[in-house]
């Protein structure tokens, strides 16, 4: 009723749904349902990308075969072309039988609704379908070292040899580098142009040769992020995406996709966020009250927070399914949600005590202690990755607020 | 659920916007101050919005109402809170009536509820009885005799009280009989009886509000609401629809703190700049804006839980009260801090804003009631 | 012995101390002791000003003899010239039997440190005699409207015509305006000047023609704020203080001296501002708490860091008086200062409950309703009114994080 | 009491800097935590710090100490922290040692403080039992048995436990004689006794820190502290003790973190800009500022009461803990996201600051700890 007033709407959408949830159910395994309790659980797809067990892989290739990978994407380039409100139903029965995402991939997420809007035919038919099929997996390489928000100020330069650029530089922060097929990349294409103007996004094969990539330890421990190099790369003309100068565009598009998605991730499913349950655990009622009265009372403040949060991220939702897209309103999701999440885990920190103070020096080993530390410290970078806070306070206070000067 | 307006409902949002722009922009509420008036609002502006359904805003169509529900109603307690229109909205139309809708008899709602919505009678809720909103704690007392009650306390801060036609009054029962031993029973009384005295207090936002002295009211069964509704359930009930339009009506003062500063900040230079442009005020205000968002969609989502009696509507209600009284503080402390000294002044408007937050912010439970409430029903 | 490592320095030093406080008991009379309990009780002195009792009048006149109005100022211009170390015995003494001060005055604590420093010996013979004896009441004009904190951006001007200067303009927040004799006032004496140059620090009779005074009303109701109004007002030359261009000096230097008052005022006298006593009374304990768990949680850390604040106080005095004085340090004071205290209004408010939104409209009617939230509302200027606490962080950006740009 | 630092204080402050700087600068933390050191300090530099008197600061010069004093040790503490410097000093010289003055016997004192202060042993605080702070819950019990004691139970976060040979216990007597029912007792035990077995735990901070696990301990009346003073009593000094300690460390911290801070964005540009030029972080680093400014006036306070026995000893200890967390806590984070991306990586030493603050906030009691027992200390 919400997406059609009619009711033939309604009878189409129910019967989608019912029919959705009968092939849920018999096609999504047992064992892929309830969150992935570790990295492995999650399929990445790749070149390189082995299933962990045949349930995975099953309800991975069903899932390709209807095209419900991307299931918005037409379905030329591998989606199933489902508007909006089929598009819903589907989530909301995946997420009524806990159906876990059968394909997790920056392809997805980032590249494919750039590629969707600044691409041309060609690099569509030749990159969203390997996508959506999860052949290759995509990183992304945007900051360097020593730009830090300024995202412009970008040294790694693509110097126009005729058929190809030759590019060398090198890029920060690229989030799993070191097991992606391929990386999207802002390069520097005319030096003499003004800043924002002589920038290109260009697709680069990482196969190729004079890429190189290094991991990068953070305080939290081992992460995903990764040091890309390219020293004297060659890559095909044909692998530029919009003008040689039109990268920043594009970039700006991306980057209110990532700030949306990161503030999103801050919610965790319920259950998980409920963190007043972990503080009765650990330590306890007196009198119906949890026994450190001044934690109570900030948990209290964090949950109402946190409510109004959710309550946000719904209404948005709404409106921007309903008209014209969440724009400057991303950075407000992005801000909040990710300062939010910093909250809790500092909360979670103080709930556990001593006891989250333990450490293990190898992450992910057999020995969980040290989980609540590593999630605390990780959290501290939510605000500064995708867009700092700072830079998001800018944007508001720029176009929300259309601040002079901001 | 649906946290997003509905074309109809925007309507309704722009067309009061438009209506209290016209009639009762803040200088409205000023006036009233100024004079001192009686009932610290206006009865001309009632009666034309009773015209446009807002007394009845609540009430079915069968008998007299709009019936447009809490979602509106909030719509309507946002606008209010940004031109500071003082109206017996949030007394009659919201608390009297949830009050009676779910609780009065069939006799009381048929014949009050029609008046209501005529604009024929003003009700009030008298609850409180301590400084600090504290409704379970009840002194006044209802004891039973023969055909009736008889009805001793005192109530303060009700709202619109002295205005009223009406009060509805919490009391304890008592008579130690089976079914009413010690426990919460509400009264429809009317405020000419015998015995009820009302006394109006000055308050910081000049609202009218009253002290209510109850000296052996003579009361008959037919003034008590629906025994079989548990007084206790009742009474948050209609305190929980007030509190849900508060958070509306900080929401839509919190908006307007947020939006006069903004202009302030773009209009005024100093040290040859305007202030607009200096960073660390657009991140004061960038984070305000943020703070404001959320209040707007926890004071909806708070609405709408009323509208579908969800489940967790206790704590969505509170969480919107103790967010939006949060977040309109903030507004009203950065609106006075950013205008300088000049805001400080009574001749600006903002020092009126600061004082109505303020009150509805303490009105049925302030801040930290409501954190409160909500660790308490978290469990913990 | 923190003054004078000497044996003979400290027996001195004991000595003053045990004849001040005889002298004090014999001539502070009962009534002036304990803190005033209204406005009328405070002594300003001036040209129109009354005794309110004959106690009060006695105290003022045998404190002024001894020149202990001024205790740290030479005998020449009414003080005792008394050094740190005394004056710090003389304090303490009146506070251990809670002698009221026998005089208030702008005078004293303004204008008068500023013309020690930068008045000619005539000027100084002139005028602080009078202030010790409480002869001229000051005020201050340094505001103007639409200056708000950039004070040197003021309009008043003052034009040289040969003996006399011919003064016009407005002042804004002049306090007790309506009350003083004289004012001491920032005028502009060079248009054409760079804006911080041809300003000229003038004292300025308030009987003479030409000036009037309104009376502001606040948001917390009637205040000693009022606008100031010069009309072709002549000044004689004698009246300026340094140089014509030289008047920005001592303004900055006068501020400094007012953040520290006021930083410190905020600070009330223990008892007054012991909160939670009110709290505990008004709220009232349940298993030794606060019924309200959340409103003590805050008011828990509104007393750690009134705690921290006040020994911050003690430990600058401290540093101020045996060395460099406090410098851009009082602008932590009175940043810090009056945050806290506009924090104890909020708090005091949520204590009272609606009892704290009663409202007399007569501000001193006999009815005590409304003191609560007039107190609460009166605070707010607190953080504007002797620089906002935006300009205290650019200073403490400026000169004590010595940041660039600030 | 005086808050400011006498002119012999500086001096210690100044060459206890100077120290720190050239032997224990933040690379040896870095250092001995990618070596795993055993012992999670360096046995070299206390020796080294130990003719200086650190390890006797507290001891009285008969006993072979230094006699210092409380506000000399925090001063220690203060630059500790600067440098993240690790060594056994909170825990033998401080903590210990107070429990051991305090409440020693005249034997335990005569034997174990003149081998403390020459560096000859090192004494541990075998205290707390659950994973937040609550010392007063004691489940190791010290059953009488003639002629002494048998000890048994589980300690956790013992700091320093493992390179410690001694540990100071608390356990419940209980055996319910008149005087001992139920108390609380301090016991001295030597690491190597039969039935206690040490087990290092990793912490964020590496640090050292043990679970200490007691098997039929036995003991005789020599390893009791003095029973004439109360075992709750004299456990809370040697917190308060302790507590003063960590929030001087706290601070030391605080300041370094903000000094890092403020050197990075005068060098760092963006926009084309230093970072430092951004009136928003200006502000942000200013308000910083001032809460360091009030984190050490009362940490100080704290010091000095702890050394004058004040009165308000406990409510100042507890003022100073509770806020040199916060404020550290908020210097660490404020360092981390002003130093943007490069500070999350472990090749800076911010991470080295943010986690050594976390764990001295946790230890002895956190910031919620402490803001409640302020509050139960008001009576409130």
């Amino acid at each position: 009723m919400e997406f059609d007033d009619t009711e033939l709407g309604h009878d189409v959408l129910e019967h989608f749904r019912s029919a959705t949830r009968a092939w849920l159910e018999a096609n999504c395994p047992k064992e892929m349902r309830g969150p992935a309790s570790s990295e492995d659980q999650v399929y990445w797809g790749g070149r390189r990308a082995q299933f962990a067990s045949d349930a995975q892989r099953a309800w991975f290739e069903r899932m390709v075969v209807r095209g419900w990978t991307v299931p918005e994407w037409p379905r030329e380039y591998g989606g199933a072309g489902l508007d909006v409100a089929h598009a819903s139903i589907l989530r909301e029965e995946m997420s009524r039988l806990q159906c876990r995402a059968p394909l997790m991939s920056f392809g997805i997420s980032m590249l494919g609704p750039a590629l969707m809007r600044f691409a041309s035919e060609t690099q569509k038919m030749e990159h969203l379908p390997r996508i959506a099929r999860g052949e290759i997996r995509w990183c992304q390489g945007y900051s360097e070292p020593g730009a830090g928000s300024d995202l412009a100020s970008l040294n790694t330069c693509a110097e126009d040899r005729g058929d190809h650029f030759l590019v060398s530089g090198q890029k920060i922060w690229t989030s799993y580098a070191d097991l992606a097929d391929w990386i999207f990349c802002l390069v520097r294409t005319d030096p003499a142009a003004e800043r924002h103007k002589g920038i290109g996004f260009l697709l680069i094969d990482m196969a190729g040769q004079g890429v190189s990539t290094r991991p990068i330890r953070l305080i939290s421990g081992t992460s995903p992020f990764c040091e890309t190099f390219f020293e004297n790369v060659r890559v095909p003309k044909g692998n530029l995406v919009g003008s040689a100068g039109g990268g920043w565009e594009i970039a700006k598009y991306l980057l209110t996709h990532e700030r949306e998605s990161i503030g999103d991730m801050s919610i965790l499913p319920p259950g998980v966020a409920r963190l007043h349950k972990h503080a009765i655990l650990a330590i306890g009622l007196e009198h119906g009250r949890l026994t450190d009265g001044v934690l109570r009372a900030e948990l209290s403040r964090w949950e109402v927070d946190s409510r109004a949060f959710q309550a946000t991220l719904q209404r948005l939702r709404e409106q921007a399914t309903s008209a014209r897209g969440l724009g400057a309103f991303s950075s407000v999701l992005k801000y909040y949600g990710t300062e939010l999440n910093k909250r809790k885990e500092d909360l979670a920190m103080s709930i556990a005590g001593v006891r989250g103070l333990r450490w293990s020096n190898q992450a992910g080993a057999a020995d969980p202690s040290g989980d609540t530390a590593r999630a605390w410290l990780r959290s501290k970078g939510n605000s500064i990755e995708g867009g700092t806070s700072e830079i998001q306070l800018n944007i508001i206070a720029k176009h929300l607020l259309q601040l002079p000067g901001a | 659920m649906r946290y997003s307006l509905n074309e109809e409902q925007q309507l309704l949002q722009d067309s009061a916007g438009r209506l209290l722009d016209l009639r009762s922009p803040v200088s409205a509420a000023r006036a009233l101050r100024d004079a001192a008036d009686e009932n610290g609002f206006s009865r001309e502006l009632w009666s034309e919005v009773v015209k446009l359904g807002w007394s009845g805003i609540l009430i079915p169509e069968a008998l007299g109402g709009a019936d447009l529900g809490y979602v509106a109603a909030g719509i309507i307690a946002e606008q209010c809170g940004r031109t500071l229109a003082a109206l017996p909205f949030l007394s009659t139309a919201v608390t009297a009536v949830t009050a009676l809708l779910q609780g009065g008899t069939t006799e009381q709602r048929q014949s009050i509820l029609p008046r209501i919505a005529a604009g024929e009678c003003l009700v009030a809720l008298a609850i409180d009885e301590h400084p600090r909103h504290a409704p379970e704690r009840i002194s006044t007392s209802a004891v039973s005799e023969r055909n009736g009650y008889r009805l001793s306390g005192q109530k303060i801060f009700v709202l619109d009280g002295n205005a009223s036609d009406y009060l509805i009054v919490s009391a304890r029962l008592t008579d130690p009989g089976p079914d009413a031993g010690g426990s919460t029973a509400l009264f429809l009384v009317e405020s000419a009886r015998p015995g009820v005295e009302i006394e109006r207090t000055l308050m910081i936002d000049s609202r009218n509000v009253a002290d209510i002295h109850l000296t052996d009211v003579r009361l008959t069964d037919e003034h008590r609401l629906s025994p079989e509704r548990a007084g206790r359930q009742l009474l948050e009930s209609a305190l929980d629809a007030g509190r849900a339009l508060l958070a509306a009506e900080l929401l839509g003062m919190a908006r307007e703190c947020l939006q006069r500063t903004t202009r302030y900040l773009c209009q005024r230079k100093q040290f040859g700049r305007r202030l607009a442009e200096f960073q660390a005020l657009q991140h004061r205000l960038a984070h305000l804006f943020c703070e404001v968002e959320l209040a707007a969609s926890i004071a909806q989502a708070a609405c709408v839980a009323i509208q579908d009696n969800h489940e967790d509507l206790r704590t969505l209600v509170s969480a919107a009260k103790a967010k939006c009284g949060e977040v309109a503080m903030l507004a009203a402390d950065e609106a006075l801090q950013m205008h300088g000294g000049i805001g400080m002044t009574d001749e600006l408007d903002i020092g009126l804003f600061v004082k109505r937050i303020r009150s509805a912010n303490e009105t049925y439970g302030d801040v930290t009631y409501h954190r409160d409430r909500v660790a308490t029903q978290y469990g913990f």
